[in-house]
């Protein structure tokens, strides 16, 4: 069964694939398996694939692994590694 | 639910109020400890991820106030676009005793650079995380 | 020789000020620490030993814009009757990463605490050592 | 041969002898044998003798150790451990 999710995206994340803010059906079980959905299908995020090694994430607002299960999840972030401070 | 303790904000702070509001009428007090982080050699634009970033923040500063058994902390992150010279990033601690406050805003520092969602561009291009920091963080857990 | 990094004096100190004047036009500062220390509780006489405590005061300044590769620090310390809630020492450091600015700041606590001359009163009797204090300095030297 | 030296007391050293400021004339070879020549001579300097331990000492304005010499020294100071900051 596919559930709806909110994907934000941030810093080169968003720059590269042009889309800060979208809603998509998946049937993804983990966070990793979504991002790999999305770089291979998704217009826009295949240029992303060369740094999928650099790309970091968070699972309603919390910062996720990629193995991390996407039961229950409603919003979704994919960011570079964080450079605040 | 707003955390008064913390606050992520585009415009300048001022350290003094900050320090005031902090102590306010407080006699017991006997530590206060800082670190304001500087907007350095170039431009900055910084960008964050709202919602998450006063998340990260509110739940740093009630770890770190339980951890060092602080009196009180505060924590403004700034964002947007930021000259050479202008400040960052502000994170203040009072405790009774001078080790507490000075380890919790060294705690919280190195917390914030690695947790809170914020991202630097310097002209074109996003800065990239640095090494010390990431292995700074993980030292705390080893305590 | 007059040393404008330190100063022990008997008026208050305004912070931002000393902060201000640190950063100046500099656009090389990415960090900036500081520690304040406040009368706690009780009124305080602080009695000082004119001379040895601008030299010790000088030296250790130096000692850690050094040791820290510091882009600059500042020292005051003030003396006399002061009340619960007044600020009694201010150490300000300035580098271009965070974890000089905050290491030199907790070393020059600690070692102003146990080696200037400074002898604090409470009511009729003087303020005994804390061995915590003494035990910090030594772990410097252990580096 | 004896030196002059300037003895100069703080905190309880001073309150307790009365003494902030004096100058002697010495032979003692270190300071600690200058201080206990105090306890044992000198007029308000007895009652000082239980809390010998507790007191130290700078020679020409640096922290110095009870053992140590007192050659060219010009200054030298009696004070209780430091309690600043």
């Amino acid at each position: 069964m596919k559930t709806s999710l909110k994907i934000l995206t941030f810093a080169w994340v968003r720059t590269q694939t042009g889309e800060p803010e979208f809603t998509i059906d998946t049937d993804a079980a983990s966070v990793g398996k979504l991002l790999d959905d999305l770089l291979a299908h998704r217009e826009n995020w295949a240029s992303l694939s060369s740094r999928r090694s650099e790309i970091r994430c968070a699972i309603d607002q919390c910062l996720a692994e990629f193995d991390s299960s996407l039961k229950n999840a409603k919003e979704v972030a994919f960011f570079p590694p964080i450079t605040g401070g | 639910m707003v955390d008064l303790g913390i606050s992520v904000q585009r415009q300048d702070f001022d350290v003094l109020k900050e320090i005031k509001k902090l102590q306010g009428n407080r006699i017991d007090i006997g530590s206060l400890s800082s670190f304001i982080g500087i907007v350095r050699d170039v431009p900055l634009i910084i960008e964050h991820y709202p919602g998450m970033t006063e998340n990260t923040l509110s739940n740093l500063r009630k770890y770190a106030i339980d951890r060092f058994k602080l009196l009180d902390a505060r924590i403004i992150h700034r964002y947007g676009a930021l000259e050479p010279g202008d400040q960052i990033v502000l994170v203040l601690a009072t405790s009774n005793h001078r080790k507490p406050a000075i380890e919790a805003v060294d705690f919280m520092m190195d917390n914030l650079k690695t947790k809170a969602p914020f991202w630097k561009k310097e002209g074109e291009s996003w800065v990239s995380q640095r090494i010390q920091d990431l292995n700074a963080t993980k030292m705390w857990d080893q305590d």
